[in-house]
């Protein structure tokens, strides 16, 4: 679907729309991949504050370029800044506060979604399997889980599946799953189909979605556009 | 020139490796490549005194950069972290078999290093449980959640990255090249902190410090790197 | 007066204190009387809403101070901490079977509520082996040594004491009056911190930071003592 | 022993001599009671680090009286200084580091000592049992443990007994024992007496302790003034 997008716009897309879910006040960690794209969709003064594991709350966004500094990274180890009120600490205090449940949403990549909510996304079947970093933690901990996906893999497969092929990251279930064309929910294990794209159709996702879904009664269309913003759909 | 006050702990990098081991284990601070001692790993990668170290880091560095530096010479056997993937020689090491793997979820591993300077024997924790890492561990549900046994880990050696030390060893770190560095400060029976700078005692406010000094042993001074364009590269003469 | 730069965190004692229900556990920071939220203490005293009590603290303060305040205006039904004998109202309102008592080791308690705040749901630890304090308790050995098991602390508030807040909440504490108050800001489902002043947010150093302020829901200014002569005592006139 | 000194003055005694054992460079812990007042006979420039379990490491002495600051306390909760590289850390970030076995010396007072060293110190039969402080934590954690005791109780029974009558602070022994007339090491759980005070003799020793102990062949005289510090008899 949207198949005239191309994969960095779709990224976008899914970063944009993801923006939108984050409330001022939220402690909110970033993974890997797409949702290092969030922060540039965020409005200013949007109030969320970025946790990121390596020891950092208060996250600003990337720096000039001759404001690098490699002493101040991101978990993506990103170049990035700091917001005032920005507070430093260690990764064992880090992950105190990651595994002590005080982060409130964590927006994550995956790489299949099961119907109920299982997320796999560290480890492909067959493939050497020689990092994990924090999902673990944050799939054990985070208050609210947040997936940022492709609707397909590379080669085409579903990747909201009925049960998960892929090594699991945890026993713990996402609450959103936000891709290109659609927003769902997941709530008691089952996934709701709330937005869908306006360049998509109910058919297209169903045909290209393993996973069962009911369709929200009250079905909206998804803000595709940096126009939408702020639209309150959130 | 680089300014140094003299203190009792105060080495030379060749001086201070040569305390470790053939065969031991060692905590290496870092992430990534930011807050690491690239200067002491430098050095043991030319020393070349102590092969199967085990490393217990996030990361092994980069291809040829950090800890990778260490492995391409041929000095680590085992590599105990949380992403390896992000230096394809330790991938490519470790599908020749040349490179022993023991993965661990990156807070389970900044806990159970916390836990060995603690002195905390083990601990049970909720991330991996129904995963393969979790496979195997023993498993006890508190509260009707399911956790898992760890147990702490020890180094023999933990070299570490600091910002500015005083001259008994207390020490403060730079912005996220924090990390690692302060809790494994805790878990070495020896702990090699290489810093920028040292100044006199009492210069650094006691409620700013983050690593008290009793955890370091041996100082040393980063005399190689230096910051140029925000990043680390090699000075390009060695200090007289 | 007290300048205090506006936060949304800001609330006075009275609305504070207002969200401890009847029978809450309460997490109280100090040790001895120093950095105790005596701001706080004197405002559920007073405000006489919440009894039966459970309070997690080192001490009950002192005889008629601190904690021992909240004791004597009979609102406390059971207090867990390591040393309570240096309140002679606690001792008395003990063998009157007026107040219950648990007591745990200093380190053991720390570390508990460590443990409530960082996702751990217990720990193996030496201290107590073969104490009466540790009898009943799981025994299990590693290494070659015996440990005891201890599961974290958790309260449904925290009370904590600390020197400066910023607009955020991020908090910084003076000198030994740091003691259990950061640890207790990580381990309680509501966290009100008392503090003397509140800066702008980034006028904290992001590294000195102490307490980042996601852990901290309230904070309430202490304008009710004032420290004379190195001691903190109750102002003589009620702030305007 | 000793009769012809006041109480305060055998305090004052053991607390010089155990000042003797302490050496620049190690970290200290000093417990309630006479452990408190060893700091008054360190030499100048000592060396020795005094760490605080109420979060402290580099405690200086008492300061005058208009410099008190009730925010600056030691664990036996008098008003103390800071020596010039004192940190401050929290209660947790002090027990880890006294239970991860990074304090060298754990000084003490004890009810009680056993001929193999273990220590009663937190709670007495019969009376009510509400302290227990960091005294177990010390005794499970500290690398050596030194004992200052007065040599008999209050009611003239010996403290230095064959088992502990009074409830053990825990499994590990004590390495030396010193009270006002005599300094006893002990060595693969048997007591060994190396010192003996000037006014004291072997037989009113022997008389008033219940433990076993041995005579160390080079029995030496305990220096009890302070014009004998610094002698190196340590």
């Amino acid at each position: 679907m949207s198949a005239q997008l191309n994969p960095d716009e779709i990224r976008k897309r899914i970063a944009r729309r993801i923006a939108l879910e984050l409330e001022s006040g939220m402690v909110v960690n970033l993974g890997v991949g797409i949702p290092t794209l969030i922060q540039d969709f965020l409005q200013p003064n949007h109030g969320v504050f970025l946790q990121s594991e390596n020891g950092l709350l208060g996250m600003g966004p990337t720096p000039p370029d001759d404001e690098f500094d490699m002493d101040l990274i991101s978990a993506s180890k990103h170049p990035i800044t700091l917001e005032p009120g920005a507070s430093i600490f260690s990764s064992s205090d880090s992950f105190a506060m990651i595994r002590g449940g005080h982060i409130d949403v964590a927006v994550m990549g995956a790489l299949q979604v099961s119907e109920r909510g299982e997320i796999a996304n560290w480890s492909i079947p067959g493939q050497d399997i020689l990092g994990v970093g924090g999902a673990m933690d944050l799939v054990a901990s985070a208050k609210t889980m947040m997936i940022a996906i492709n609707h397909l893999t590379k080669d085409s497969k579903p990747k909201l599946v009925r049960n998960l092929s892929y090594p699991t990251s945890g026993i713990r279930f996402a609450q959103k799953v936000i891709d290109g064309g659609e927003r769902i929910f997941i709530e008691n294990s089952r996934m709701i189909l709330r937005e869908i794209a306006p360049d998509c159709t109910l058919e297209e996702i169903s045909a290209t979605t393993e996973a069962h879904f009911e369709v929200a009664e009250d079905l909206k269309t998804m803000p595709v556009t940096p126009h939408a913003m702020g639209s309150g759909i959130a | 020139m680089i300014e140094v006050v003299h203190s009792q702990k105060l080495k030379t990098a060749q001086e201070a490796v040569e305390r470790i081991q053939d065969g031991d284990s060692l905590l290496v601070g870092g992430f990534g490549l930011t807050g690491t001692p690239f200067t002491l790993i430098d050095t043991i990668t030319e020393q070349d005194r102590a092969r199967n170290l085990t490393i217990i880091s996030n990361n092994l560095g980069e291809a040829g950069k950090g800890l990778g530096k260490l492995l391409n010479s041929g000095h680590i056997r085992k590599a105990v972290g949380s992403y390896f993937t992000s230096n394809r020689d330790a991938v490519q090491a470790w599908s020749r078999g040349e490179l022993e793997i023991e993965l661990i979820p990156q807070g389970t591993l900044a806990e159970a290093i916390r836990a060995g300077g603690a002195g905390i024997a083990a601990f049970y924790t909720k991330t991996g449980v129904g995963t393969s890492l979790g496979a195997g561990k023993e498993e006890r549900v508190f509260c009707g959640e399911r956790h898992l046994l760890v147990e702490g880990i020890r180094a023999k050696v933990a070299i570490i990255r600091a910002y500015k030390a005083d001259t008994l060893g207390n020490l403060v770190y730079f912005k996220t090249a924090r990390n690692f560095n302060p809790v494994m400060a805790t878990a070495a029976d020896l702990v090699i902190a290489e810093v920028d700078e040292i100044v006199e005692a009492g210069q650094l406010e006691p409620e700013q410090i983050v690593t008290p000094h009793s955890y370091v042993d041996i100082l040393v001074i980063n005399d190689r790197y230096e910051k140029v364009g925000g990043t680390y590269v090699e000075r390009s003469v060695e200090p007289g």
